[in-house]
Order: structure tokens, then sequence, then C-alpha cells
């Protein structure tokens, strides 16, 4: 395992044009350490919409019978249909490293359905609450419930976009990096995305 | 220097600036010597080759460094005093039954000052309303509610060295004990709209028998007032 | 692979202008755009400083009214923190250093840090569009308090605020582009034989600057994110209305949270420039390297836990307040530690008093009275004395001036070989010293004594104040200050242009330096090394070391071919050595 | 070029198990809803968000391939928790003591 370990840093490292030496100085490459820290950065801008959320929520005592008006049903649906997406993202990153890129692209294709699905049902689900005569003047759990799943529907169609990309990329064998490390980073990005629908399922919807 | 100090608590302000200033000046004073000095002796036509070692230098550096903790020491624990007075309140009010409350409400760009008229008692049709005029009695403890009715505005009273933010939707608390009758200064300190600089206001502090006059019948203690002084305070009546 | 690199090298020379000045992902001319475009601003809001300063000490003749005002103080702060020290420190001189000190080509991902840059100019076209919408730039100070901000019932100036916000939210996002760039480049980019113990303290300042702004801005994106809900649609996050009751404290807390480590992110770059000039100047090693790294680091994680400081007269619950008192003092001791470390690098050296080693001892002389009087404000007991009033603006002019301004001049003058590839004039730069630092005295220190007489700050006018009206002539002293301090830029921007065309031609190492930037060419060619490899095999500041005849300094690296160090293998540095 | 970065846990697992906690949690909300019985509401709050908790980091170990990385890279995560942490215990003692609520 150690010894895979260096051989891949070694391969790894060539990539790093930047680099004098054209190696990573600690056996991480640039894009990957670049992701994850954009990725904690995210960390903080999502969890103080949350944590600001949970406050607000504290200080509302009556706050679940507001989280009971919204739909739980498309909540769970999405959540699921989240869940899916990582998994195949992962699958394809697995499909690329054992130099299976056939199905690697079908399971990018996947992801990109199971985000386009995700934007659907929130659509769905925005058009039945606008009905319901709820909207960001119906309160703060109503302003916190559009803010934030608005903008994590807006990292998911991101994220889409950038799937979308890595695919053409790939396909294209136009490789700005090795496809490994591009699928890679897309995945880390649509997984975080997932999780932070992890949380905002019932932080809005089931509790 | 500083406006003259008539609270109870303010010589925890005054003892402590000056005794962090002197010990500050001290250690800034300490620096720069050490500083000016290696620059006079140290410069390249004076000393051509310069030598890693440092030698007796470093004890002044202790020296500099012992002051600053002392500073340090000081500051923290006049915090803790601090600290201890303005969280004590609750219990210092108990202890002392008589004090006198007055509501403090900031709007762009006055104060107002509701007193509880003769009962004591908030919510009861004796309360009326002074515009930028807080009146309170000598050797009591005075206790304000702030709130405020559209956006943040600040209480400071130079002279008490007492300052807090009224803050719309929460009532924020502030206490003092004046010791001396006088004429005093009240100034909004957090930046509230075009007209922030303009929003002054008087604290009066009287004897208590003057002050329970001024709950009786305020509006005849006011006219005396308008006629002695060149300040013209403005009631305005029962809002309820 | 070596092939493929080396052919990238070669063929990247001949670009045309616009690939090569325009839109370069050169990290030198993004450095310089950042250079050239803070500095524009630094005078923008040096003339707003001068207009609003002027009509504090002429309190007669209106020459603003209170609105224009409050928005020209608001303009002035802003402007001064997001769009001149962070790019100042964090754009221009990030992007110059950190690639050449570590030995790497580039940046990680050049194209990222122009982009980076792409989108600061566009956030200043924004916000100098907010100039001229009809309701004027935005009105309530820079740290932008709602109510006031939030609600259109008491903000005369929507468009202007909006503006503002959105400008600032791209700021943050190209500061944010950049900070991932100095991070990694940092940390992977490191040519051979440099530990982590081996950068150069201004690195290692830059890297933990860019960590902190990265950690501690993004709440405050979310933040934003709500008060433009409030602004724009109406919600009620910050707003207090009849109907729902929003929390002003809660913006407090989430700004302070980001503004006080963000004191720090334009602060320690600063103190890093002036390290470099210090161990160059003093033909001395940076007395206590580690100690001034683990101070760094220090202080850095205490800065995230002493934002109530700002908050000890705001309502925040009083049992709050003890703890951040006690880390606010906690604070000052490592930055004692740096200051300490600092004087005595001069001990025993070897001093020459060019300009820019006279702009770093002024940035390190007045930093000492900002660090001295933050004592002062760090205690509850005076903090609530004099919170809001111009002891606070004299305490962070103190601070933010010498480790902004004054310690970017210093790098200026220090780094613009490595930028033009020629030097500034000596003789105007000593006089830009000295009418800056004069200027800057005359100007900031008189407002201690306003701030003890109890005079609180963004007052249009204070002569209808009975028990301030005799301290009009601090104001007028002051603004002396001010306008000699903005007169004295003329010089710098003289010398300057006139340099950067017909300066001196510089050589390699000017300074006769030790970090692995004068190892280059001045200017260094598009990627650095021109096909060779510097190999670090000193540590940074090896300056009269013992037993050395020839030269007073051993250079940090040597430069060896690139095949030949690919020969040897790969064997990466490891963090530790 | 096919260089393995490290091993690939069995995904499908994880994703039968991530779904398996969300149903959990789904039947939670129904069997414990507060509007019904208003006792359970913190209960159901807790084990909720506990559950999340539990998915978010199967996601990150595997999915993300925390167990893998270097301890740089657990860091990039680690730090900003914790930051979370100190801004939330910071701000309550404000955020949940306001007037009319």
């Amino acid at each position: 395992m150690h010894q895979l370990e260096s051989t891949d840093t070694v391969m790894e490292s060539r990539l790093e044009s930047q680099s004098a030496i054209g190696q990573s100085a600690v056996g991480i490459p640039s894009s990957k350490l670049g992701m994850w820290v954009f990725l904690s950065g995210e960390v903080l801008i999502f969890g103080g919409l949350i944590i600001t959320c949970v406050l607000f929520r504290l200080s509302y005592p009556q706050w679940h019978e507001f989280s009971g008006e919204t739909n739980a049903l498309t909540g769970s649906i999405n959540t699921f249909v989240l869940i899916t997406g990582s998994f195949t993202i992962v699958l394809a990153h697995k499909m690329v490293d054992q130099g299976n890129l056939k199905s690697a692209y079908l399971y990018i294709f996947l992801t990109i359905i199971s985000g386009l699905l995700f934007l659907a049902i929130k659509a769905i689900e925005y058009a039945g609450e606008i009905e319901h005569g709820y909207n960001f003047h119906s309160g703060p759990f109503w302003a916190f419930y559009y803010g934030l799943t608005g903008f994590h529907a807006v990292h998911v169609f991101t994220g889409t976009v950038i799937n979308t990309v890595v695919l053409i990329l790939i396909s294209r064998r136009k490789k700005p990096g090795n496809p490994s490390s591009l699928v890679e980073n897309a995945g880390l990005f649509w997984h975080f995305v997932d999780i932070v629908w992890v949380f905002l399922l019932p932080l809005f919807y089931l509790s | 220097m500083w406006p003259k100090d008539i609270s109870a608590y303010g010589y925890w302000v005054d003892d402590t600036m000056i005794l962090v200033s002197v010990i500050t000046v001290a250690v800034a004073i300490l620096s720069f010597v050490i500083i000016v000095y290696s620059l006079i002796a140290f410069r390249q036509s004076r000393n051509m080759q310069a030598t890693r070692r440092l030698g007796a230098i470093s004890k002044l550096v202790y020296l500099d460094v012992v002051l600053l903790v002392l500073d340090i020491v000081i500051v923290s624990f006049s915090s803790i005093g601090w600290s201890h007075v303005i969280q004590g309140r609750n219990e210092l009010i108990k202890e002392h039954k008589n004090y006198v409350e007055t509501r403090v409400i900031g709007r762009q760009f006055f104060w107002s000052f509701v007193y509880p008229g003769l009962d004591r008692k908030f919510g009861t049709n004796d309360d009326f309303t002074l515009g930028n005029y807080l009146v309170v009695p000598v050797d009591t403890t005075v206790i304000l509610t702030l709130t405020s009715g559209d956006v943040i505005h600040s209480l400071f009273i130079p002279n008490l060295r007492v300052k807090y933010d009224a803050v719309p939707g929460r009532e924020t608390t502030e206490w003092f004990i004046a010791k001396r009758v006088g004429d005093y200064p009240i100034t909004c300190t957090q930046l509230c709209g075009s007209g922030h600089f303009m929003m002054q206001a008087r604290l009066k502090v009287v004897k208590k028998d003057e002050y329970e006059r001024f709950l009786n019948n305020y509006k005849v203690w006011l006219e005396e007032q308008n006629s002695k002084s060149e300040y013209t305070a403005y009631g305005e009546y029962n809002h309820n | 692979m070596e092939s493929i690199i080396t052919i990238e090298d070669m063929h990247t020379e001949h670009q045309g202008f616009i690939r090569r000045y325009i839109f370069s992902t050169d990290h030198k001319v993004i450095a310089a755009q950042y250079l050239i475009t803070a500095l524009i601003w630094a005078l923008v809001a040096g003339l707003l400083a001068s207009i609003f300063r002027t009509q504090l000490a002429l309190s007669q003749k209106s020459i603003l009214t209170p609105e224009s005002y409050n928005a020209a103080v608001t303009m002035h702060g802003a402007i001064m923190i997001f769009w001149v020290a962070m790019p100042l420190l964090i754009g221009a001189f990030a992007n110059l250093c950190i690639p050449l000190m570590v030995g790497a080509k580039d940046m990680a991902f050049p194209g990222l840090n122009m982009l980076s840059y792409w989108v600061f100019f566009l956030s200043s076209i924004i916000l100098i569009s907010s100039f001229f919408v009809p309701s004027g730039p935005a009105p309530f100070g820079w740290t932008i308090y709602p109510p006031l901000s939030a609600d259109a019932r008491f903000t005369a100036a929507k468009p202007g605020e909006i503006l503002f916000l959105f400008a600032l939210l791209l700021e943050f996002a190209s500061m944010l582009m950049g900070g991932i760039n100095y991070i990694t480049t940092t940390i992977s980019l490191r040519t051979r034989g440099l530990g982590m113990m081996r950068l150069p303290i201004v690195v290692w300042m830059q890297l933990i600057a860019a960590l902190v702004f990265l950690f501690a801005v993004t709440p405050l994106v979310a933040g934003i994110g709500f008060l433009l809900l409030d602004v724009i649609v109406g919600t009620s996050f910050f707003r207090v209305t009849a109907q729902s009751q929003g929390d002003p404290l809660l913006w407090q807390h989430i700004f302070w949270f980001f503004g006080h480590p963000e004191v720090y992110v334009v602060l320690l770059p600063g103190l890093g420039i002036i390290a470099e000039v210090f161990a160059s100047h003093t033909r001395k090693p940076i007395f206590g390297y580690k100690s001034i790294v683990y101070a760094t680091i220090a202080s850095a994680v205490l800065s995230f836990v002493v934002w109530g400081h700002h908050m000890f007269v705001s309502g925040m619950n009083p049992s709050l307040s003890y703890p951040f008192a006690v880390t606010t003092i906690a604070i000052s001791v490592p930055f004692s530690v740096i200051l300490v470390c600092l004087a005595l690098t001069l001990w025993n050296g070897s001093i020459r008093f060019t300009s820019s080693f006279l702009f770093a001892l002024g940035s390190f002389a007045a930093f000492i009275i900002g660090g001295l009087t933050g004592l002062f404000l760090g205690s509850q007991v005076l903090d609530v004395y004099l919170h809001d009033t111009y002891f606070v603006i004299a305490h962070f002019h103190y601070t933010i001036f010498p480790s902004v301004i004054l310690a970017s001049f210093a790098g200026i003058y220090y780094w613009f070989p490595k930028l033009f590839g020629r030097t500034m004039n000596e003789f105007w730069g000593k006089v830009h010293f000295w009418g800056t630092f004069i200027g800057f005295n005359v100007f900031a220190f008189p407002l201690f004594f306003l701030g003890i007489a109890g005079g609180p700050r963004r007052y249009y006018d204070i002569t209808h104040i009975d028990y301030l009206r005799h301290f009009q002539w601090i104001h007028i002293l002051s603004t002396t200050g001010a306008v000699l301090l903005i007169a004295f830029q003329t010089p710098f921007i003289i010398n300057f242009f006139v340099s950067v065309f017909r300066g001196k031609q510089a050589e390699r190492n000017p300074w006769k330096a030790t970090t692995l930037e004068w190892l280059a060419e001045s200017p260094p060619p598009h990627r650095n090394w021109n096909g060779m490899v510097p190999v670090v095999v000193n540590d940074p500041y090896e300056y009269s070391p013992e037993g050395e005849e020839e030269e007073d300094f051993k250079p940090q690296g040597i430069l060896i071919p690139r095949d030949e160090v690919l020969r040897e293998g790969t064997n990466a540095p490891t963090g530790k050595h | 070029m096919t260089n393995k970065h490290h091993a690939h846990p069995n995904y499908l697992l994880i994703w039968i198990v991530l779904c398996g906690l969300t149903t959990l949690s789904i039947l939670t909300s129904v069997l414990l809803n507060p509007r019904h019985h208003i006792e359970f509401r913190d209960l159901a709050a807790f084990i909720l968000f506990a559950l999340a908790g539990v998915k978010a980091v199967l996601i990150a170990l595997n999915f993300m391939h925390l167990r893998f990385e270097k301890i740089l890279i657990v860091f990039a995560i680690l730090v900003p928790l914790t930051l979370l942490l100190i801004a939330f215990f910071g701000f309550m003692p404000d955020a949940i003591v306001t007037l009319k609520r």
C-alpha cells in the first residue's frame, strides 16, 4: 500500500507544471488541495447560514409548526436522488481509476441526470409552496427556507454544469490533468452539496 | 483633560486610565530608546560588520516584557473588577431598595426619557415623557432601561463614564449613581443617520427633594428650569 | 514529461501585448496590476479623507452636507480596508512574493489568479458606479450596522447601498480565489529543500493571512447574503418590524467574527515585509525566526475568539464580555513577542538607511504605538468610555496605516527591481518618507486626546457641543497633518512612474539579499527561472555568517539546470526539517 | 494512465446504509411528529440531526475518501467545523434573548 502511495505520488506530481521541480512538495496534487481549500471555505458559508438558522429556531419554540407546512415528500425524494447522485459519481471515479472509461461516462451521465431531477422536483416543490401563499415575507422560517434551499439549489445547478463540462472534457480526451483527478474533484464538490442537503432535510422538512 | 467624574464608580475608569497610561508610556519610551540607540550605534558608517550575538541588550528587553506583562495584568484585573460592577447590577439593586428607574427611547434624532411618575410604576397614567432631558436624583441608584424606536443609538454620558447601546427589539439596562448636582451633556455615539451629530441631550442631577417636586409636577418645574438656564427642554404629554 | 514542461517554458515568451500585459496569467504582471489599482484606490480614499477632514476643521463653512459627510466617511473606511489594504498586501505582494520565494514557476492555478484580479476590477467598477447613483454611496459606516443599513425607512441611499454590498461580495470572491492560490502554492509548490521552517517570514505571514481570511470571511458572505435579502426582498433577518423580529446584534456578531481576524489579515503581511527589509538592511538574521512563526500562528488562532471586544457596549450579554476582554489582552502577548524579535534584529546590525528601510522602520515604530494603545481598548473598563470615540480612530489608524500603507511603501521600494527591473530614486524616496511619516503623526496623534476628551467619532461637527467646543483645535491640527500626508504622495507618484520607464537598470540582487527571488533576473522572465531550478541549501536569512570572508551573506538557494535536478529522482521535500 | 490513488471501499454498501438512514429519519419524523405529540419535539429533532450527522460522516469518510487522505486535508474540514462551534456558542447568548418571541 505504502509502495503504491509513493509511486502514485510520482505519477501525480509529474503533472505539477507550475512547480519548478515538477512535483508537489507534500504529495497532494495541487488541484485536489485547492479543491479542499475551496470546500473548507464553503463549509463555513453554509455552516454560517445553518447556525444562524438554528439560532433563530432555538428562539422560536413554534418552529415545528412552520416546518410541518413544507412538502416533506419532495424533500425526502430529493434526498434519495442526491445520495444516488453521489453514489454514481464516486463509481465514475472508481471506473476512471480502473481505466474503464466507457462506464465512467455512463455514471457521470447518471449523476447529471440526478442533478437535473433534483432541480425539477425542487421547482415543483417551490411552485406548491408559492401556491399556498408562502413567500419571503411570510416570517423568518420561510425567509430561511427560501434562502438556504435556494442557495443550495444554485450549488446543485453549478455542480451539474461542472459534471457536464468534465464529461465533455474526458470524453473528448482533452485532459488538462489526468481524468482521474478531474473526476475526483468534480465528485468532491458534488458530495459536499449532498452533505449540505443532508442537514437541510431535518432543518426544514422533517422536524 | 476629560470631563469631570461625577459617578460613584467612575474612579474605576479614571484610575485604570492613569495606571495603564503610565505603564504604557514607560514601555513605549523604553522601546523607542532601545530602537533609536540601536539605529545610531549600529548604522553602517559606524558598524561595518554586523555580528549575530546580542549581549547585554537582552536584559533591557526582559524589563520591557516585564512592564508589558504588568500592563496586561493590571488591565485584566481592572476588567475583573469592572465586570463585577456591571454584572453585580442585580445584587446591587437588591441592596439599595430605593432606586429610581427611567426608560430611555432613542429615535432619529432625539432621546425620549419616560418617567414613572410619583407611583414609581410604568404603564400607569401619571407616566410622562421628556424629550432630550434626563432628570435624576443625586446619590441614588438610577437604572436606565434603553430601547430604540428605529435604529441603534448609543447613550453616552461622559461625566458618568457610562455608555450603552439602545437596540431596537431588545431592552438593555444601564445604571449609575450620580454624586454631584449639576447639568451635564448626553450624546449619541452610534452612527444613526444624517442627524447623528445633532442627537444631544442634557442630564440634570438634582437634590432628592427637588426630584420629588419634579415628579410631582414636572411642567411647573420645567418652567422654572427654562427660565433659569439657557437650555430649553420641552415636554411631551402622556403618551402611554 | 520533462520535455513537455520545458517546451511550455520556451514558447510562453512570444505572446501578444494583450496576453502578456492585460489578460496575463503571469503572477508578476497580476501583482503589478493589483498594485497600481490599489494605489489609485488609495489616492481616491485619501482625497475623500482630506475632503471630510477639511469639513471637520472648517466647521462653519459647509463643504459637505451631513449625509455626504457620512457617505464620505463610510467610503473612506470601506475603500481603505477592502480596496486598498487587501489588494496591496494580499493581492500585490503575495502574488509577487510567494511563487518567487518558494521557487515555483507561477501560482498553482494561474487562470484562477487572472480571474481573481478581473473580478476585483469588476468590483471596483461597481463601487465607483455607486458614487454616481442619484442618492449617492452608502452612508452607514463601513461596519454596515443594521437596522440603519437593512431598512429602506432609514437608508436614504438604497441603490448605492445595494451596489456597495454587491461590490463587497465580488471583492471577497476575488480575494478568496487569490487565497486558494496562495495556500495551495505555498503548501505544494515549494522547491526542493525548502521545508516549511525554511520559508521566509513574509511567506509565512501571507500564508497565515490567507488562511485566516478564508475562514473569517466566509460566514460574513452568508451574513451579507441575508443583509441583501433584507434590503432587496424585504425579509427581516436583521430588521425589526412590527410583524417579525430580526436580530440586529446577530449582524454585529457575524461582522466582527470576520472583522477582527480581518485586522490581522491586513496586519501580518505588513509585518512580514518589515521583517524582510530589516533582515536585508541590518545584514543580520531575523532574531528568533521560530518564535516569530509560532507567535504568528498563536495570534491567528486567538484572533477568532476576540471578536466580542468590539461589542462591549452593544447590548451583548454581559457574561460574554469578560472572557472576550481576557482573550483580547492575551492576544497582545504574541504580538509583543513579534515586535521584540524585530527590535532585536536591529541590535548589533550594520544598518543601511535606504528609503525602503526608513519606511519599514517608520511602520514598525508607529505600529508599536498602535499596539500599545490597543491595551486601553482591550479592557472593558476603558472601552466603555472610549468606545466609538476618536481614541478608537487614532488607535486603528496607528495599527492599519503603518501595517498597510507604510509597509507597502517599504515593499514597493524593496521589490521594485523584481517588478519593473529598475530601481526607484533614493532621494525622492526619503523625501516621500519624511513627509508621509510626519504628516501621519501630526494627523493621527492629536486624535487620541480628542478621544480621551470623549469626542464621539463620525460627528459632522463638534463645535455645537459645549464640552467639546474647546477641542476644535485638535481637528484643525489633524486636518493639517492629513493634507500634508496627501500632498507628500506627489513625489512618490512622480518617482514611481519615472522609475518604471527611465529608472536605473537593476542587477539581479541590488540589496545583497538572501531569499530566492533575488536569484532570478530582474524582472524575472515569464516562468521565472529560465529553465533552471532553484534548489534551497540554506536557511532564509544567512546574513554575515561566522567565518565568511568575501561576501557577508549566503544565498538561500542555488540555480541548477532542470534536467540535472530531475535526473536525481523525485524525492519531494516534506514539511518537516 | 491508470494510477490508483487509494483503495476504493464498497460504495454499494455505503449507499444502501445511507438510504436506510434516510428512511429511518423519515420514519422518525412521521412517528414522533411534534404537531401531534409536542412532548417528543426535542427528542425528534435530536434524533434527526444525529442521523444527519452520521450520514454526513459516512459520505465524507467514504465517498470523499477522507479515510485515505493525508492529515492535512482532514484539517481542511476540522478547522472550519471548530470555528463554527466557536461562533455558535459565541452568538447563542445573544441570539436567543430578544423581545416578543
